[in-house]
């Protein structure tokens, strides 16, 4: 039974994570940054403990100070959130080897889906279609031109240990691939300490579309149906949405039915997100990220499911309660990132509210925007019966929202929304590109 | 009270404190001052922890007459020990003089006990942890007089 | 097609018809009184026009000078909120007849429902118990004693013509039966113009239950469960839920289909409520509201469908698109009202957000509220799988609030949501004075 | 209360904290000062109809030289005339001297039209409402000198 939970990062998720322990009766501890001091998960967590300057390295990534201070205060616990500490294995070993669990993934599936070279083999394993590429790390340039040209240009390099767009390399033509190769195991080497890379073929218009799962590890998948990631700016997502507004039933089906076998495959435990880019009629698998995503409220709301909640009662060793056919996906939900585009001190943070509306934030008026973290103000998420609807709604929800002292990315999030673009539904990840690019 | 170019800075100070202002500038035949106050919206609820935000490295705390004190904060997290074993003798205790490089106490964190150790010589005035406690990021931990 | 509507009434629930409005695509005009010209409905809507001084029948009760402001600015529509002229039959077939679309009943229907006298016998005509008592207004005081002789005291004096305690006497024995029917018919005189008295048996402890429903006039019926609003203090509902949390499922479902019967046979245009008593094992007809009511998110919340746009596309003239069958009631919606105890301006206002919280407001820090009008500050309603699941996210929500400057009865109704009494869910309406007044 | 070179600083505090101003400048000979308060949430969005909020009685009007002007406003919604007929002449025009009782305008709401008199004798100075349009409860619509 988990009574005291400590809340390993900062800002809404770390909000998000406290407020799902209030309502399972659970105290939090929250541990912060010089810089967070005044911070909304330290005022509402029942404890707060300061683990360290603001460079993340010093706080948030800390291991030794977090889960010292799990120890002392009693924790049963530690929630990792999204990002920082979320996706590390070996974070995840020493919590279990403190004797706290880990409300997560266990930390061998963490390690195993955190290789992009081994998710891909499990992926392929598990029967799921992949982008054509290398099965295993290329071993020099002679392999990389050979693979090249056997599944077509262009293709794309990719760090094996990494993510979040170091260590990619596009290459369209042969002549560049040396060079790339060079670069990609350089910033491989920089950023993962592991210089082994893989190749797949480079989708140009892809959809980013992800299944999310439910696992208790003991037999028990579900899946809660599909997010559209699609639109992007620079790899960031700006907006997500369910169920996807161009996606063929047949495919939604296979991708939901694929994601539930690799997690019964890999005896999966806990929330999780298979990733997959779709294009035209071919869907092919990315990544899974082990973890919670900041865009899960997507789900929640189409599912009428707490996925925080959840995840803590899976860790805690409960079965799932209910079986695929219990799951009710009904209606459409939108979220959309607001984000700071500089940061300083909010003077004015009005955010919307009413029917159908719901908001994570951990900001108020006053607060400041610290330039040392993530630029997220808030998630406004929203629930319609349909698509049409649903953007109406978020329009309106958008067009209550006030916000002083910073600027923000809120007027280009309007214009994607009404765009005729984003409406009619087909679009890929260049729409960031199309509608607020060249406009301008 | 004075006119304001008689008025001296707590007199100021004092007056800003306590009214509702976010800014205050002045500027007159004698002196001219600019205050302003971050217009922080008050937190949820009010903080479960005190934190001293103080710098890892000892800070000038303030001064009690005239001395010049400084304070001595925990640089991790982890359980306070002023003795390095249960039945041992403390470090370090009030009006012990410390050369630089001396242990003034030990630090508990995932097991293993951190030393840590005077930057300058120093006589300890104050101790201002609990031990057997935990001690956060920044906590103050010692006041000492630099030698 | 209605292009543009006028929202007859103020603070939040003007806020929430302007929302409405604005998914629906539908330009809204404010009016509003002196008092109210720094209002969130004033910013919020696409026109503003002042129509009188704060009190109520000086503007928002001013027939002539919402009816020409809306004629003026082209509006096609009235919609008259909760409260003021919302059940007001004259105003609504003043509205029919300047070649407006009236968002509400028809006026006859109001006008019918508005004599309690006429509604008991539509009640009874359905087949609907009623509590025992005159069928028709009394005539003397002979009659009135025969009455009460017949049914058994104690018994209730009610105003014909009247609502919200204005001429009501509880009466225990005979020798207190002349006295305040004179009473009775003398206050019903002056708040309603008509002496008109009726008598009904008066229930000592019963539950507050209503059934909410949608109604399209062209045969179209249907239910959306019910409201449990037994938490009162004198007769103003602080809490309302759905479902009932001790309500036998067989009375539930014959409160709905007789409810669903009385609105077939008045062909009932609109959105409604009828509300019952309910004691041990018998429910009575109590009223039916003719409108709008200010719990209505909490059916929203258990049904995810959104009864002002509802009821703005009946008043158009469209049929309901769903029946019976295809609404679903799924889990648990609770509301709790904010109420202002003191007038002032409020320096601090922190409202609660993320996972299932709904807020309906229409202040913000900084406004003030006014003495002239009702002491509402705001709505908090969540939703849940089940009660307890409820219960403890509302007292999430209710300890992120943070309201300064004016005092307000959320401590009450933390200690009301907190007591084993309701979270029991056997109470009736003096739950209030058992939890607030007779602890102190 | 003493010229502003005179006043100390806890005066002018006093008397900015329960004003209603969010900033307060004030330079003379001895001393210059800027006072600022944070303000209040601003509205979701900007009004869209000026309003100006006047007294359904006539009130003091800016004076625009040292001559008193007053403001009549309108006492109900409706459609603003200054003509008893679409082809009449004008009840009042610029420069009319009118009297105590005389019509000065009609107000159309719902077919009915209701004829504002005037509550005392006056010169018209301006005509502030546009013919034929939806004038609003308060509105002003005359600017006059009382004579």
């Amino acid at each position: 039974m988990i009574k005291k939970l400590l809340v390993a990062n900062r800002a809404e998720i770390a909000v998000r994570v406290i407020r799902a322990c209030r309502d399972l009766g659970i105290k939090t501890v929250a541990v912060y940054s010089t810089a967070d001091a005044q911070g909304m998960p330290v005022a509402m967590a029942d404890e707060a403990v300061c683990i360290g300057e603001a460079p993340t390295d010093k706080s948030y990534l800390n291991v030794r100070n977090i889960i010292t201070t799990a120890c002392a205060l009693r924790c049963d616990a530690i929630h990792p959130g999204v990002g920082f500490l979320s996706e590390n294995a070996d974070f995840a070993k020493q919590v279990e080897d403190a004797g706290l669990v880990f409300i997560g993934p266990r930390s061998e599936t963490i390690a195993l889906l955190g290789n992009k070279v081994a998710a891909r083999q499990a992926a392929l394993a598990a029967g799921i279609p992949i982008t054509p590429g290398s099965s295993e790390a290329l071993v020099d340039l002679a392999d990389a031109k050979k693979t090249a040209e056997h599944i077509g240009y262009p293709i794309i390099l990719k760090a094996a240990a990494g993510g979040g767009g170091r260590g990619m390399r596009i290459v369209r033509k042969e002549e560049q691939l040396e060079q790339s190769l060079q670069m990609a195991r350089k910033e491989a080497l920089a950023f993962f300490g592991d210089a082994s890379v893989h190749m797949e073929r480079f989708l140009e218009q892809p959809r980013h579309v992800e299944i999310q799962l439910l696992a208790d590890g003991q037999g028990g998948v579900v899946h809660l149906g599909e997010r559209d990631c699609s639109v992007q700016k620079n790899h960031q997502k700006l907006l997500e949405e369910s169920p996807s507004p161009n996606l063929d039933e047949g495919l939604r089906k296979a991708m939901c039915h694929d994601s539930v076998r690799l997690f019964k495959e890999l005896g999966y435990r806990g929330a999780g997100t298979v990733e997959f880019l779709v294009e035209r009629d071919a869907y092919y698998f990315m990544e899974v990220n082990a973890r919670l995503q900041v865009e899960h409220p997507v789900s929640e709301l189409v599912s009428s499911l707490d996925l925080v909640q959840a995840q803590i009662k899976i860790a805690q060793g409960k079965k799932l309660p209910f079986k695929q056919k219990d799951i009710r996906i009904s209606g459409y939900a939108l979220e959309c990132r607001i984000n700071a585009l500089s940061a300083g001190v909010i003077t004015t943070l009005q955010l919307p509210s009413g029917p159908f509306v719901r908001v994570d934030s951990h900001l108020e008026a006053g607060s400041i925007l610290s330039p040392y973290y993530d630029s997220m103000v808030a998630k406004i998420i929203i629930w319609a019966p349909d698509r049409d609807q649903g953007i109406a709604v978020m329009l309106r929800a958008l067009e209550e929202v006030n916000i002083q002292g910073i600027t923000t990315n809120l007027d280009e999030q309007k214009r994607l929304i009404a765009s005729k673009q984003f409406r009619g539904g087909r679009f890929t990840t260049d729409l960031y590109q199309k509608v607020c690019e060249q406009e301008k | 009270m004075d006119s304001i170019e008689h008025m001296d800075l707590s007199e100021v100070l004092t007056l800003f404190d306590s009214s509702t202002l976010s800014e205050l500038e002045i500027s007159c035949s004698s002196f001219s001052l600019k205050l302003k106050r971050p217009v922080v919206g008050e937190p949820v609820k009010a903080m479960k922890q005190s934190v001293q935000e103080t710098q890892v490295k000892p800070t000038p705390a303030t001064a009690d007459n005239t001395e010049e004190l400084e304070i001595i904060t925990s640089p991790i997290v982890g359980t306070f020990y002023l003795t390095p074993a249960p039945d041992a003798p403390p470090y370090v205790q009030v009006g012990s003089k410390v050369e630089r490089g001396q242990v003034l106490c030990t630090i508990e964190a995932m097991k293993l006990m951190n030393q840590l150790e005077c930057e300058y010589s120093c006589e300890i005035v104050e101790i201002l942890a609990k031990p057997e406690q935990l001690v956060e990021f920044g906590q103050p931990l010692f006041k000492v007089k630099k030698l």
